[in-house]
């Protein structure tokens, strides 16, 4: 396997963001226990449509856990627009890269920030 | 402080066997050249080959070399699949990705494969391999401990039942995890065929054997000149075999009661990690696994993080074969147990060492319950 | 005095590789291990292979490492062809044993094999080449350089004329006495795949690496865990492969001046012989031959008498290769050359490395003329 | 290869009875270059049958060289009679044994001595 950056290790070793929202606005629930892999992304937006706040909760491999705490960091504080824009390429150049066996982990963050969107979009218009 | 508890993946080489293949390494010539530069090479290779034939209670001339414990179980059953025309064969659904994958590209070819399951501990049920023997069963393979629980598989019950029904079969176990942990000698054990690898020992990488019992017959895999009897071609790996030699010398079971002290080792580790930790699994009875393995399933956290953590404080352990780490698929093993497909994920092998001290597992139980604790705050699985 | 004159068979492993395997061999832990432990190991694998890389003039992921060169070659020639459905295959006359074997065995099993001739000077008759060539051959294999004669053989030429006539075959050389005595890098060359061997150029016993050009596809022989890019599963030999990698950074051809040194020795070998000795005869064209390697046929004796009478004197060399040492078979490389097979018999193969010094190859010159001539004595076949 | 026992080595290194006898009374002659032996046995025989004297010439390897010497130094002084019941194996383990692969020289040694024998009863009776 190739080795992690030493990005992905800061983020491993110190994960930011960790934990729940309470009353979220906008929650993303994706993977599988079975493929070692789930993520949870809280977030709360403010009535600008600012990103206020991001938590996440990890079942996973150190990428995972990487991926997960460094998406939160880059939302947090953008617009649902910009966020929106936000791909697991982000993801994983921010980390300094990540082993191609780990990409996978990176898209999961793309995934659970789509679905954590989605589901903000749909609570307001209802 | 560094402590190393993954000594089933590979383990550290003995400070005698540096020794011995420093030694080597000055004796340069090639063992098949008549020469005195030769001939003195060939003595090392031989020694080796009595040392190793000693440890596991054959002669010399049923030790052939090879490169590792790969090559000889690909060796043995490839090998001895040559000299028949029997196409039904049978192994263990526990079996290492050497005996395991190489039974899937048999199944490929046209081989019709029976796979035996095993009991919750891991252990082959022995009635589902009674079913399974035919007449024409061109080959057994089961192995003798395994890699990712330890678990003892009872290779020596079963040679009886395999001769009965099909006396035409050819034998082979993996001893690779069991040599060196487990008190056995091959005539005991009955087998036709068995496999070692030096790095399991405190030997070095690229160096293994397969024991080929007087009169069976294993055909060559790879072609060039007579070396190993033409069973195995190749300029022989003189430092590496000469290492295997020692290392066998030294690990011949019981010696130094390093066996004894695993056990006791063994039982803290469980015990520690018992009381310190809610909601695991122990994988395996630890009554019949290996001296030196702990597998246990850390509920609702993943495996790769807890070796990443645990490295951190310098404490090395895996998930399951090191061959696997990186891997995206579950252990085939812990799945053929029934182990629950999530807990599986989150199951690390504990593997320790003729070096591994007591200290060291205390330092395990006091940094192990911290790294759990983290990550299952982080998951998503915890209530 | 002690003098070793058979590095074509093996050579001295060089201080500084001995140091960095012993280096490597404290770095203990399984290149594939996740941890630190593991890390490290991986880094010694991964730097060797750069080593290698840079010696041979590709990149790292064109290499894959084996436990040396009979399994390069097999490997090389086996694995290429489990990736066609073509049949037709051609390699020289006068390969290497585990290039030799292996289309033997092919041809067993179907295929259908062109042998090559070569002229009275062992050298590849590239027209006869040109006339085997089909559109559906599937492999060609001829070695760089000749272990018994040295002969080179032109590889290089013989590159385009496959590609034309044959544009779906792979393209193999056996490189393993070319390397580190020839200045060649692969891409000049060509070629689709070329076999090393640590042992041929001061490394250990036991380590080779095989070349394989970027979108060659080769499959694996043994099955197992996902080594080497799953095409040579096993656990890696670490210390072989670092000794491999320092010792391909130290051959790198022309380095030091060892090419132009061991020329010169091999001018005065053959001078010396002929002045001292008569009735003898120099096999290969000594300007394209290895500048190591010397073949002399010494008319009315026979080789293994002669080994063992300067062995008495502390002289080392050979008849044929080494691992055919102790046969009955004449060489089939002086056969295809068609050397008279009495003549054959007598045959010494001096080759030299590059340790080889001056006094020694004049210490040779003073033994070698009463040792024929004694045995001459002793021959019925002198007049 | 098996290695060669000291008593090989020692006839090897300083083989006896090397040459050929002027007048023989026997010749054996037997072997084949192109498969690397060949051997000639002299002998001389006196009235009483006994061998008086041996002599060898040999082109092969160590063992061919080896089991020719030791046979004439078995043979001389024992009686045509005698000597004719000298077996590959007699000469084998006066060598202290041979390499496998080597034993076919002794074969040959014995064939020398059959043939040098024949060849004498064949002069005599003539
Ligand atoms: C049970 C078992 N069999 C075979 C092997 C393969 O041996 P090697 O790593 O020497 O190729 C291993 C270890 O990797 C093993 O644990
Ligand atoms: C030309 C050639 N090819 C292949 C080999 C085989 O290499 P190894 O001895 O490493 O198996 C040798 C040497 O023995 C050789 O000289």
């Amino acid at each position: 396997m190739e080795e992690y950056s030493s990005k992905v290790m800061e983020h491993f070793r110190d994960p930011r963001n960790v934990g729940t929202i309470e009353n979220p606005d906008g929650v993303g629930h994706v993977g599988n226990p079975v493929c070692g892999d789930i993520m949870e992304l809280y977030i709360k937006v403010n009535e600008k449509e600012i990103i206020e706040d991001a938590r996440f909760k990890t079942f996973g491999c150190g990428a995972a856990i990487a991926t997960s705490s460094m998406v939160t960091e880059i939302i947090k504080g953008k617009s649902v627009k910009e966020a929106e824009k936000v791909s697991n390429q982000t993801v994983a150049e921010a980390l300094g890269g990540l082993p191609k066996v780990k990409m996978h982990c990176s898209v999961l963050a793309e995934e659970a920030l789509r679905k954590a969107i989605e589901d903000y979009r749909k609570r307001k218009n209802t | 402080m560094k402590v190393y508890l993954d000594n089933n993946a590979t383990t550290p080489v003995a400070p005698e066997v540096m020794d011995e293949m420093a030694g080597a390494m000055k004796i340069f010539g090639n063992p098949s050249s008549l020469h005195q530069f030769g001939v003195r090479a060939r003595h090392i290779v031989e020694e080796a080959r009595s040392r190793l034939a000693a440890a596991l209670g054959c002669s010399e001339e049923e030790i052939i070399f090879t490169s590792g414990g790969t090559e000889s179980d690909n060796l043995a059953i490839r090998g001895a699949l040559k000299n028949t025309e029997k196409r039904h064969i049978i192994t263990s659904a526990v079996e290492h990705h050497a005996v395991h994958n190489t039974f899937n590209e048999l199944g490929k070819q046209g081989y019709e494969l029976s796979r035996i399951g095993v009991d919750s501990n891991g252990v082959l049920v022995a009635g589902e391999l009674e079913r399974a023997l035919r007449e024409d069963t061109a080959l057994v393979s089961v192995m003798l401990a395994n890699n990712e629980t330890g678990a003892v598989q009872p290779v020596r019950e079963i040679v009886p039942l395999i001769r009965e029904t099909s006396p035409g079969a050819v034998i082979h176990t993996d001893a690779v995890q069991a040599f060196g942990k487990l008190d056995f000698n091959v005539k005991d054990l009955g087998v036709d065929l068995l496999s070692v690898s030096a790095h399991k020992i405190n030997g070095p990488k690229g160096a293994g054997a397969l024991y080929i019992r007087k009169g069976v017959k294993v055909k060559h895999l790879v072609s060039g000149g007579h070396h190993e009897r033409n069973i195995r071609p190749g300029t022989e790996n003189v430092a590496g075999i000469a290492g295997l030699g020692k290392a066998a010398e030294l690990a011949v079971p019981l010696k130094a009661g390093v066996i004894e002290k695993m056990k006791s080792l063994k039982q803290r580790l469980i015990e520690g990690v018992r009381e310190k930790v809610d909601n695991i699994r122990v994988n395996g009875d630890p009554e019949n696994t290996l001296c030196n393995t702990v597998n246990i399933s850390f509920n609702n956290v993943e495996g790769e993080s807890v070796i990443m953590m645990l490295d951190m404080e310098g404490i090395a352990v895996s998930t399951g074969s090191a061959c696997t780490s990186g891997s995206l698929e579950p252990s085939h093993v812990l799945k053929a147990m029934g182990v629950d497909p999530v807990a599986a994920q989150g199951s690390i092998r504990f593997s320790m060492g003729k070096y591994t001290t007591e200290e060291e597992i205390e330092y395990l139980l006091e940094q192990l319950p911290p790294v759990i604790l983290r990550l299952r705050k982080m998951s998503p699985l915890e209530g």
